[in-house]
């Protein structure tokens, strides 16, 4: 909810004060408010913890890709999101932040006039209650995840270089204008009317789609699928994903952008549904396998997450419960099917993020209720703005991420040698190995 | 003096070490490794896949006895290793060259 | 201190309109107040956070249980607590919040006028600031470790559907009317002014006492007494008491509800006691045992934890240091006999939680001095109510856990059979190994 | 900015009140001001958060230095950080505070009034907005985690009995005076001007020089430098780095001591700082030894996150990135040549703290351009106040720090056998094993 | 009897079970290891510093094999470890004193 | 041609294998066990009870060699790896059949 269309059928009074205050969209009220906006240090306080929330998220991504490779990989795959870290930390403030939320040049990007962060203080955006700062760094978090997820797809065998150079370009052509399409000021899906509360477009959809790309282009990883590639170390994956559910209360009520009733509903739609989803997941390897597995249990954790993103401030709970729930049978069919078709997504970045994502924006349009409505509550027309932002998502981020990697295999090459492979990326691309006696 | 391998299930050392014990048979080097016999592997499910595997942890122990000691050794080891399931493990007998006690270099048998 | 009697005697007068506004119990204060209490964003953004650092507190014990079992049962052990925030998550939401929190029917139990959280929203309850939805979040993610604790007595043998059937009921049938006994308006311990200011009835000794049921009715791991069973992880043991310290602020902080001179009280005695359990097992075992081990020093930092719960928010600095000793040693001095007695409450979950929980209720009645006054400060009849409530809570857990645990064992069997517990609950029951090559 | 000199050249008007209100120490606004000052709930709330992130860190900081030991290691390592937390959590509160910031006896250390915390409450302290209790928890965290920092240069060897003596006369007789120079109210540096936002002399100095003092009084580990001594767990150091990124945000934003703009600035450079840290050591690994390192990547974090401290709320964004990358640069090349030179810091201690705490303070004196000002912005005059401020800290930790070593090690001797050395700390020491088949 | 010690690379451990099973070799015992022979170390770099490390991850499977088929277990290992470099690891053939199956009791060659 | 398995101190490992690089031994095989024998095992605190952990970790080495370099390496070994307590360890001496080089296919003494 950093910025949306506040629909004609907000349900309960109380709630427009706080959507106005948070959007500064309701003519009335900002006229209201005096020429300075003032900062509520509440808000504040919350927007600071949600900023260092979804940072976590990428340390607990690490441990939860790292914990599913083999133990020879396990730094390599760790050091995708590392380098996000470092990388994006620093690209975001340079010039990741203007391209996104700079002012709107044709409806699809940002100009350059937040250049270096450039006139950005502690003063608050228009329409918003915290330090234009905070705004940026909370944002910044969301961009340095979203190309880490992607890691997923390619674990075990992308070179670093070429993942390295592919982040820095994806997040440059790929993450900073869409987020403006679906979050900046004059973006033409924020326009449009499209619902996308925490960015299920924005990150899920783009970081798994590109991943599903980039695992093509690819190829398999050697053995998969004849052998067993198993996970070398479950605890720190349960550890990750644990970090993943706590930092995402940052990332999904965080996106309120205030503490307020609408933070306090996305917090519990996204606890519940990603309880909804472990509990799907921990079912149907029950039923389906006979025993009921840690990490479907995590994976359906996950899922259900991804699947709330878009919709964490605009449902009931009770609609929570379903949404995460089919997003994870949603997933898990995916992924089984995936696997017997082939397809070596390794860690399911896209039958995850991609498929949790992409239910999660349609249902959203299904279920929205609170500050928004849809299908259900009698707007049929947000269901189909959904449909039309995700389309648009998958369209854009296929073709330049593919001409993308297309650019780097012919630059630097996507792949590491076969002998690399086998001998595994820690010490191939790294020189260290993740245990010694 | 021979060599005594014992490959057996893990959750059987502490019983194996007892009954050998018991004998007055002190002294073994023990390994971590994963075995693959006719015992069937099992099934485990990642992300609703099913995968066989192969190898099943197992307890490799070594122990150097002199010859006089060997029958005791493995009857002791297979009363308390063996449970009548696939799987129990095998005992393999190996000559032994020499011996040698690093701290007083005592040799032979009287290295043990 | 979701909701105390505010005795007469509060020591400093700049505490009362705290106390007042965050309580809404004195008449004079509310009706000063609006018809439509409003929202405070600091009390809220506090919450906010409170909520996710409580939820953390489950994959932390997940952590701190895997790593003291042996490593075919890590998963098995960590499924434990992701299962209860599958489960748990899902039906707080469905219906545990309302027998816990719903009007009252006979002082006993909530009726269900929130099931589903219907009319739950985003204005605050009478008395509070903070969204309603947020204070359900908050109490849900105390309903999730509750039970999760219970699993450190069982396990390396209970089966995994007889642990989830458990959950389920005790869940509903324990914990629920325990909370609204204490928490809940109406609730008869509330009425009779029991102080437990985050759950050291409620959940810990409930968990506590529940867990020794439990691990006697199971009866002993194999090997247990004779062999060392020893823990395979002792750096997730130490990260999983590092995250439960961490979580523990918003566990006992947040039950003041409201970012205030008590939370911040709470916050100080909370992390003091800890600390000094901490200090107390440590240097215990250096006396006893010749050298400090680390596990003692984080078994004690939850024992001083455990401790200060039901007293945190009224009980001085200085008699928080005093509390945390005492308990941590209190556990200290019990486990020892349990294991000389043979008891296998494996992971010691009545030995620190039961034993600590309790210790911690009554001293509560002999510290108490902010917010309330206790034996030391001049109210014997406390210190009286104190031993009430933990009699009572003793009494109803072990009646109903025994009743569901006989029920259980008749339909579906507590225990994993000799075979499997031999192999491994991770083989076993989940089909999954926690580590590989 | 626990207390710092407001400067002239304030830029923006706007942080003017948020200044004055933090510190209270325009004349002015503090007689506007009514007698009692209130307490802010949002500004609460953030400390709340920080105090329990810094918390965080130390065992953050445990995972970070135990998994670059060796495994036999891993437990005693994680020990000096756990004990930390035991022992200096009861210190502080005992007399560590009052040490720190009772009334200022002769401008270099506080008085005793604040023994064991009498007359510390719920309201808050002059020109701040929370409750005096939260500002010695959130300065408590602080007093944990520097002594713990020493460990990393005498790992591996150093008695733990000499070790816990160590700190508890070290955070009396270094740290407490040291915390009241620069943020006790009438200390000397306060009064002279030096800039320190969060800690870089304090801390990380501090901690850096005792450290390197240290590892030279007690010599090199057995097999140093000749022998390859690697890290045996490099995912447990990558988690651990990644919680001290987390909980720094707490560190420095938090020392803002409430939640307004000048926390989002420094909750920004913070993050750019770490980011830019870990980029830099990155590429130098990758140019220098023509493999990116994750650890170099992790190092290079903590490198930016130590040389921001001292900066946070004074310097732009843009510097920050700056400020980062030199700090990682010169950590890097010291580290480089004090492995050549056969110093055995055997976790960097002083090489990343003491080094980067170093440049961070004496950059903060060119770079400052917030709420205050350095070279760049006209003001020499602050850079040498800033080099006045990292000698005496120099002078006074050595003197101090090598007189302590030396008692300690008549009395208690200060490094284990060569025999306890080969076996290891965590059997010896401690009587445990941090890891079992 | 014999018992066939092959030091693989860890990555050839699955190419070499294949092998052997297809040629009805069934069993094997598996460690792993690090070994140090003429293949050069890896350098790790460490904060700044880069160091030799002698040793290298490596597979040992031991199995035991009655005497006419050494060549042919021989033989099936050799052609999927090889991959030409160094270090693609060394075959030991020990000769192996007696076996018994734990759960049998079979002794010698009947016991594999 | 001789198979000499060494089990040592873990921190004796560096030693021993710079005392046979002296005398121009090179190549080793080397595995994590843990071991009993004489040497007492240790006390292991675990909340407040004592365990008596009766293995300790040693490495074993082993090292095939000519029958010529028999003596020399085992005199390398123990002078390196001899520290004069229970514990240190043991040498075993077992006679190798063949061997293999996997890379060249050489056998023998030439696949050393
Ligand atoms: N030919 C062999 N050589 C080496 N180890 C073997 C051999 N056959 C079996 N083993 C080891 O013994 C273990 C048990 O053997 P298996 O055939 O499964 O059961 P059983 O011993 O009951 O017949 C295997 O897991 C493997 O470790
Ligand atoms: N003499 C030896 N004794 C025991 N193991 C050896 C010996 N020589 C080599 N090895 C093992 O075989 C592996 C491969 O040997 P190496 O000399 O590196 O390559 P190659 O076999 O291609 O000549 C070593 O890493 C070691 O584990
Ligand atoms: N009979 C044996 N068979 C196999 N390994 C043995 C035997 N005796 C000892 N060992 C190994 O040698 C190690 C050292 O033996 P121990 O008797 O403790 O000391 P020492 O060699 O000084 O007499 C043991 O830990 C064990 O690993």
């Amino acid at each position: 909810m950093r910025r949306f269309r506040p629909v004609r059928s907000i349900p309960a009074a109380t709630r427009r004060p706080m959507v106005a205050a948070a959007l500064g969209l309701v003519a009335g009220t900002v006229a209201a408010q005096p020429a300075a906006p003032a900062i509520d240090t509440g808000d504040t306080a919350w927007m600071l913890v949600s900023a260092a929330l979804v940072l976590l998220m990428t340390p607990g991504l690490a441990l939860f890709y790292g914990g599913l490779v083999r133990g020879k990989n396990v730094l390599g795959t760790m050091m995708q999101s590392l380098a996000a870290m470092a990388l994006v930390g620093v690209l975001w403030v340079v010039c990741g932040y203007t391209i996104a939320f700079g002012s709107d040049l044709g409806h699809v990007v940002g100009a350059f006039d937040y250049l270096l962060l450039r006139g950005v203080g502690g003063d608050p955006l228009d329409g918003q209650s915290i330090p234009h700062l905070l705004f940026v760094a909370f944002q910044g978090m969301f961009a340095i995840i979203t190309p880490a997820l992607i890691g997923g797809a390619v674990a075990e065998r992308m070179k670093f270089k070429a993942f390295l150079l592919f982040m820095l370009l994806w997040v440059l052509l790929v993450y900073a204008p869409l987020a403006h399409w679906v979050w900046g000021s004059g973006g033409w899906l924020l326009e449009l009317g499209a619902l996308d509360f925490a960015g299920g477009t924005v990150v899920h959809i783009s970081s798994g789609f590109s991943a599903l790309i980039a695992c093509l282009m690819l190829g398999r990883r050697r053995g998969f699928p004849g052998e067993p590639i198993l996970p070398h170390n479950l605890p720190l994956v349960i550890l990750g994903a644990g970090l993943l559910w706590f930092g995402w209360f940052g990332f999904n009520a965080g996106s309120a952008l205030a503490a307020n009733g609408t933070a306090a509903l996305a917090l519990v739609t996204t606890h519940v549904s990603a309880a909804a989803g472990a509990l799907a997941w921990l079912l149907y390897d029950w039923i389906k396998h006979g025993r009921p597995t840690a990490l479907g249990t995590v994976s359906g954790a996950v899922a259900g997450l991804v699947g709330i993103t878009p919709a964490a401030g605009f449902v009931s709970p009770a609609a929570a419960i379903a949404l995460g729930a089919v997003t994870s049978l949603g997933c898990v069919t995916f992924v089984t099917w995936r696997t017997r078709r082939g397809i070596d997504d390794s860690l399911d970045a896209f039958g995850i993020h991609g498929v949790g994502g992409t239910i999660g924006a349609l249902l959203t349009g299904v279920f929205a209720s609170h500050n928004a409505a849809g299908l259900l509550t009698g707007d049929a027309r947000q269901f189909g703005i959904q449909i039309v932002g995700v389309v648009a998502t998958y369209v854009y981020v296929g073709i330049v991420t593919f001409i993308l990697l297309k650019v780097l295999q012919g630059a630097v090459g996507l792949r590491v040698t076969v002998e690399e492979e086998m001998i595994g990326l820690d010490q191939t691309q790294h020189g260290e190995a993740g245990y010694s006696m | 003096m021979k060599m005594i391998r014992a490959i057996i299930q893990p959750h059987r050392l502490e019983a194996v070490r007892d009954a050998l014990t018991q004998r007055g048979i002190m002294g073994m080097t023990v390994f971590e490794a994963r075995g693959y016999g006719r015992q069937r592997g099992h099934t485990e499910v990642y992300r609703g896949a099913e995968y066989q595997v192969a190898f099943r942890p197992k307890i490799v122990a070594d122990l150097v006895v002199p010859d006089n000691q060997v029958d005791d050794a493995t009857d002791a080891i297979v009363s308390a290793a063996k449970s009548g399931s696939v799987g129990d493990g095998k005992i393999f007998i190996f000559e032994v060259g020499d011996a040698i006690r690093i701290r007083t270099g005592d040799r032979d048998e009287n290295a043990l």
